[in-house]
């Protein structure tokens, strides 16, 4: 469990996926505006949104992520006109499934964020982070091996 | 195994303020792969760079890491440097320690740890990593000019006159645009059609140019350097070629009760016109909605009139397809509609109008012949009363949150135009903040105030209402004043923010072109790259990238001609190797990728395949590297796995999953 | 059944067909197998009953690279099958003659044995045209089961008696749709999450990956699976905890998510009787009522809806107004 | 309570109430040219958000602004940055009542708020909103 070892506090690990045209650029905004949001997200770089595969999202809690949330060009902006479509219906689908599982709903998210929305950036990462911490760790989908 | 050297830089206190470097560095230097790690107070300085460069020549390094700022800032950077040394340069990553990192977090503790998942992050995924070659693909050597006004007419002189073919559409019958409408320009007062039409002459003039008038781009494919466009001609109804341009037809005309497009609905013009006396070209166009003859099939008075016969009712819409090398994008602006706000009775009254209608009042060949009257009953106005800021700065929806940034200075001019011409009218001018930064513009802005009496008054308009008599009711606020103001006006003149014309959004999808909430294009960076578009190949001109007066955009069109032009100059241009590759063993052929390929890259071909000893016929996909654009969509619908996308490959990704989860 | 061997002599003898693709008998009555058959001789083999609820549809993919036409029996359910290969360029139209057969609903064994009924030797009355109830043969004794009974779950559910892609057909089919199809899916949907996850935590932890639902599966016919290759670091593992059999069991049913008929072949095979059509049948319902009605395999010519989009179409914050309260 | 913890809890019950970021304010004066009571007041509508902006509830509290304010919403409705001065009156005027512990307008104090140039409506919407 991703307990703090001096504080004993629970430190969730979020990965974010952020498209490189749209919210990578809006989160080096958020970084150039200097708006906070917690050290526990970790941004991974991707084209486009359509390129994450809803195997990145599961291996990321197979290895104990407790949440993961990916970040793309607004529907109508995405700079390859098309990819933010077909991820939309695709995390439509997996977090339904992922739902229908038992796994809790706050633990995954879609949020479009252009280059221009630091702010949007900030704010999402931060509400995103407290639902975890709502949530506490990620228990139903970790993959238990990789824990000593 | 990978050699990988790590290079974490300060960015002075930029990042090591909040980042112990030095732990970043002995934290990298543990991971699998790195054989070097060093930080250094900036990287990207040549020092820096000699720093990296060394270190793979003696460490023989294979892939480097570099914490420093965003990827989107020195990637290239870095990629340049390894580059030199003799490293592939897909062989760098970068792990954004500072925007997504140092920037952000104040606790050191916190922030060197997330630096150092970031690093091995990085680490992870370079330890995948491939040397990638870039293809090369050709270049189209001509330009395509979109839009007609002061913006594209100069781009494309500019880009002829570097000795390009270029290609003009414009999507009203005339080129000339907005400044073609405007009556005199600040801060020099000099009558705009006197510095406009010898331009739009020389464009139409110019052997290396080729105008396409009252035609519009209707598909684009391909990609930089090999863009392949549609452009719909649509029918003029009348023959370019035979037309001389007498006006007999006009004169002739017996629909006339259309409003005049040019001067903004304020009078009305034929069914058959050009939209002003110098249109280029100088060949009229039927509104088919308003003419007798395509209503009802009775008429054909003009074609009676017409000498030369150059009247075609036949005539039909032309698609040419063209191939251009580069797209520069000057779709220009309008006014926003004033439909929400009623406070300012727009509708209400004729005597409200908008700054661009009062350019056409003021112009002489405008409705009014250049008399400064009211429109409702031709009275010579006593009072006109000025309102900046109709819609811009507004943060609801009824407006725009941006400036429109030449709306303070065209007021000064209307002002100070009308104090010089009639002395007897008063003119008040309500402001919220005038902003007058430019060449002599605050020296324009005082001169109305002081040497012509124009009335400044600080605060805004809250209600203007039409009195019986006629006159308006014109209530404000005087801020400096602490008052209440209620005074009565025969005109007022709204100073309407300004939008990015409408057309330029569906051009947006067609180019792939970023467009920002207002609908301005975006440009790739906003200082360092202020005239090109993301979208590789296309150049944005004028104020279809953010409001500009005309000195900015004509300074700009000249930018993105030069930007063209050295695209234009070059022979072949190397491509992003970032692309999509199906590997054929693990391929099933089952068209799924190409479903979701917005680029049309990728095709099928049988091909013979040895999959470990089977040799067999097989339905394969394949990857035209000069259209993919690496977006990665297929990479995602294939469900095999057998489409990847090289330098976001599925195993990189995990790896930098891996790695933080870890 | 002797219909289908006589009409398969015939056109193998006319040379239209070089083989047969069909159902032999197995070790037990309720056990046919799938079988090639090259000449008259091996088709005295043959048999179609009530047991034989193979989807042949899969078997193409192969059949279409051999030689010659082979002749496929395909069931009314199958032919979605074959559509949605058709339309993935996995098989060859050319290569198949498609004899659609009728079909009264297929039998499930397990409900036979469900009933309390064990130590089966025999079982008849499965034919086409048998009677309503079958005769079960024991150690113990003979015994009758009504035919809806023993049906298989997917039959209770069935598409509709109407063979979607054929040469001929030979045979009465029955519409034997009593049930609702996603009674069950909505029904776990009714859950908390709690109670979800612990049904799905008893289901698949009875995995043992043997993987034939995948290689059963119509829609499962990569040349080489994701959990088979190197290329998402991802390679099939024993399974060691909770988590494992959940990804592959997901991403299973995500990669067939819009080409999935629903033809129900992963539940009957499954050996440990994991209801795994719930998953398919989860994306089939969400896709439905997200995005409008699709069947796969319909015809052969559809855009899938995971390769498609509408410009408004719902958020994927949908699902937590959807999901799970 | 400390006097400067106190006020900046009212200036932020302020926007609480009121839902509005004073901060947002371009200070245009457009409150100020719209609303019909501008005369009758003595703090006008956009000093009202500057006063908020500076945590001067007091002097707000005891304006007759505060009584004077119709919530035509003219100011509301035409406000380019959506500061909604009537809205900081009204959390104003929410912060008076609950100030006097009852939270709600009292039947009785009405007459002596009457005055012949506000209509009556205004009272009484105000009664209905303050009252229990």
């Amino acid at each position: 469990m991703p307990l703090n070892e001096k504080t004993g506090e629970f430190t969730p690990k979020i990965v974010a996926f952020c498209c490189n045209w749209c919210s990578y650029a809006g989160a080096d905004l958020a970084g150039s505006s200097r708006l906070a949001y917690p050290a526990e997200v970790k941004i991974i770089r991707v084209p486009c949104s359509c390129r994450v595969n809803p195997m990145f999202i599961l291996r990321a809690f197979e290895k104990g992520a407790d949440g993961v949330i990916l970040c793309g060009c607004h529907p109508g902006d995405c700079h390859y006109s098309t990819g933010n479509y077909y991820a939309r219906r695709r995390m439509t689908l997996l977090f339904s499934m992922l739902d229908y599982i038992g796994v809790e709903k706050g633990r995954t998210r879609v949020e479009w964020v252009s280059a221009a929305e630091g702010v949007k950036f900030s704010t999402t990462m931060n509400e995103f982070a407290a639902k975890i911490h709502e949530l506490g760790p990620n228990v139903r989908l970790e993959d238990l091996r990789c824990k000593n | 195994m990978q050699r990988i050297g790590v290079f974490v830089c300060h960015c002075g206190s930029n990042i090591a303020a909040t980042v112990d470097v030095k732990k970043v560095v002995e934290m990298a230097a543990r991971e699998p792969g790195v054989v070097h790690a060093e930080d250094y107070q900036y990287m990207c300085s040549e020092a820096g760079q000699a720093k990296i460069a060394a270190a793979i020549a003696e460490k023989k390094l294979t892939g480097i890491v570099v914490c420093s700022c965003s990827p989107r800032m020195h990637e290239a950077t870095f990629r340049k440097c390894a580059e030199r040394a003799g490293l592939n340069p897909y062989m760098v990553e970068i792990a954004n320690i500072r925007e997504h990192c140092s920037w952000i977090h104040k606790n050191m503790e916190e922030a060197t740890e997330k630096a150092v998942i970031l690093a091995r992050a990085a680490i992870a995924k370079v330890n995948l990593n491939a040397p990638l070659k870039p293809g090369e693909s050709r270049v189209t050597k001509r330009a395509l000019v979109i839009g007609g006004g002061i913006a594209g007419i100069q781009s494309a002189l500019d880009i002829a006159d570097a000795g390009y073919e270029v290609d003009i559409v414009e999507k009203t019958p005339s080129i000339g645009g907005r400044m073609a409408q405007l009556d005199k320009t600040f801060p020099t007062l000099d009558c705009s059609a006197c510095i406009l039409t010898p331009k739009m002459v020389e464009a139409a003039a110019h052997e290396k140019i080729n105008i396409y008038t009252y035609s519009e781009v209707e598909k684009i494919s391909g990609f930089v350097g090999d863009f392949t466009v549609d452009i719909r001609k649509k029918a003029r109804s009348i023959d370019a070629n035979k037309c001389t341009g007498c006006g007999a037809c006009q004169e002739k005309c017996p629909s006339k009760k259309s409003l005049s497009e040019f001067n903004r609905g304020l009078n009305t013009r034929s069914a058959i016109y050009t939209p002003f006396a110098q249109a280029i070209p100088n060949v009229p166009v039927i509104d088919r909605e308003a003419c007798i003859k395509f209503k009802t099939g009775k008429c054909g008075i003009c074609s009676k009139v017409c000498a030369a016969g150059a009247v075609d009712y036949e005539q039909k819409d032309e698609i040419f397809t063209e191939k251009y090398g580069a797209i520069v994008v000057a779709t220009g602006f309008d006014t926003i509609k004033l439909d929400k706000y009623d406070e300012y009775a727009y509708n209400q009254s004729k005597d409200v109008i908008t700054s661009l209608e009062l350019e056409r009042v003021m112009n002489a060949a405008g409705p009014t012949k250049g008399h400064l009257e009211r429109l409702s009953d031709g009275k010579h106005p006593e009072h006109i009363v000025f309102v900046q800021c109709v819609g811009s700065r507004c943060s609801d929806e009824r407006g725009k949150p941006y400036c429109s940034k030449i709306c303070c200075m065209y007021t000064a001019k209307h002002a100070m135009l009308i104090r010089d011409k009639y002395p007897d009218v008063k003119v008040t001018v309500f402001y919220i903040d005038v902003r007058t930064p430019g060449k002599n513009f605050d020296e324009f802005y005082r001169r109305a105030v002081e040497e012509y009496g124009v009335n400044y008054i600080k605060g805004q308009v809250g209600k203007v209402a039409p009195q019986p008599d006629g006159s308006l009711l014109v209530q404000a606020s005087d801020l400096l004043d602490n008052k209440q103001i209620k005074m009565k006006a025969d005109m007022v003149v709204l100073a309407t923010a300004i939008e990015p014309d409408p057309s330029v959004r569906p051009l947006a999808t067609m180019l792939t072109a970023s467009i920002d909430t207002n609908n301005f294009l975006t440009e790739a960076h906003p200082k360092l790259r202020p005239v090109e578009s993301p979208t590789a190949g296309i150049f944005l001109s004028g104020v279809c990238q953010g409001p500009k007066d005309i000195p900015e955009t004509v300074a700009q069109a000249g930018a993105a001609a030069v930007k063209a032009i050295g695209l234009l100059a070059k022979d072949k241009l190397t491509t992003n190797p970032c692309t999509a590759k199906a590997d054929e063993l693990l391929c099933n052929g089952c068209s799924t990728c190409a479903n979701v390929c917005p680029y049309g890259a990728i095709s099928y071909e049988v091909k013979l395949i040895n999959d470990h000893g089977v040799r067999e016929d097989r339905r394969i996909a394949v990857v035209n590297n000069a259209l993919c654009q690496g977006c990665g969509a297929c990479t995602v619908a294939c469900p095999s796995g057998a489409m990847d996308l090289q330098g976001f490959s599925n195993r990189q990704i995990i790896a930098e999953v891996d790695a933080i989860c870890r | 059944m002797q219909e289908l061997i006589n009409r398969a002599k015939e056109l193998l003898a006319d040379g239209t067909v070089v083989r047969v693709l069909g159902w032999r008998k197995g070790d037990m009555d309720y056990n046919p197998e799938v079988a090639y058959f090259n000449s008259a001789e091996e088709l005295d083999n043959f048999v179609y009953d009530g047991f034989c609820g193979a989807n042949l549809s899969k078997y193409m993919i192969e059949a279409s690279k051999l030689e010659g036409k082979t002749l496929v029996f395909l069931k009314p359910c199958d032919t979605y099958s074959f559509n949605q290969l058709l339309c993935e360029h996995r098989v060859d139209r050319d290569k198949a003659y498609i004899i659609g057969v009728g079909c009264r609903g297929k039998l499930d064994i397990e409900k036979v044995k469900a009933q309390g009924i064990s130590g089966i030797t025999a079982v008849s009355g499965t034919e086409l045209d048998g009677p309503d109830s079958i005769k079960v043969s024991t150690i113990y004794g003979d015994f009758d089961v009504a035919y809806t009974d023993a049906m298989l779950e997917r039959c209770h559910v069935c598409k509709g008696k109407e063979h979607k892609i054929y040469d001929e057909l030979i045979g009465e089919s029955k519409d034997t749709h009593d049930m609702d199809r996603m009674a069950a899916v909505a029904a776990i949907e009714a859950m908390s999450p709690t109670e979800k996850f612990a049904y799905f935590q008893a289901e698949l932890s009875k995995c043992i990956r043997c993987n034939a639902c995948r290689n059963v599966c119509p829609a499962c016919s990569c040349r080489k699976c994701v959990f088979d290759s190197t290329k998402f670091d991802s390679q099939q593992k024993a399974n060691v905890d909770s988590f494992e059999e959940k990804m592959f069991h997901i991403i299973r049913a995500f990669h067939v998510a819009g080409r999935c008929t629903d033809c129900g072949e992963c539940s009957r095979v499954c050996p440990q009787g994991i209801p795994l059509h719930l998953f398919n049948r989860k994306f089939i319902k969400d896709i439905d009522e997200l995005y409008g009605k699709y069947q796969a395999g319909e015809t052969a010519d559809q855009r899938a809806p995971l390769v498609n989009f509408t410009f408004g179409d719902a958020e994927p914050s949908i699902v937590n107004e959807r999901g799970s309260k | 309570m400390s006097n400067v913890s106190k006020i900046e809890k009212q200036a932020a019950l302020i926007r609480e109430i009121s839902g509005v970021n004073p901060y947002k304010c371009m200070k245009c004066g457009k409150c100020s040219a719209t609303c019909p009571a501008f005369d009758e007041m003595d703090i006008k509508p956009h000093q009202f958000v500057s006063y908020v902006q500076e945590g001067n509830i007091a002097a707000l509290a005891e304006s007759k602004s505060l009584w004077k304010c119709l919530s035509c919403f003219a100011c509301v409705e035409r406000c380019p940055r959506d500061v909604k001065p009537a809205k900081l009156i009204d959390a104003a005027r929410q912060i008076v009542e609950r100030e006097k512990g009852g939270d709600y307008l009292m039947a009785d104090e009405i007459p002596t708020l009457l005055d012949p140039e506000l209509p009556q409506q205004l009272l009484v919407s105000a009664f209905r909103r303050y009252r229990r």
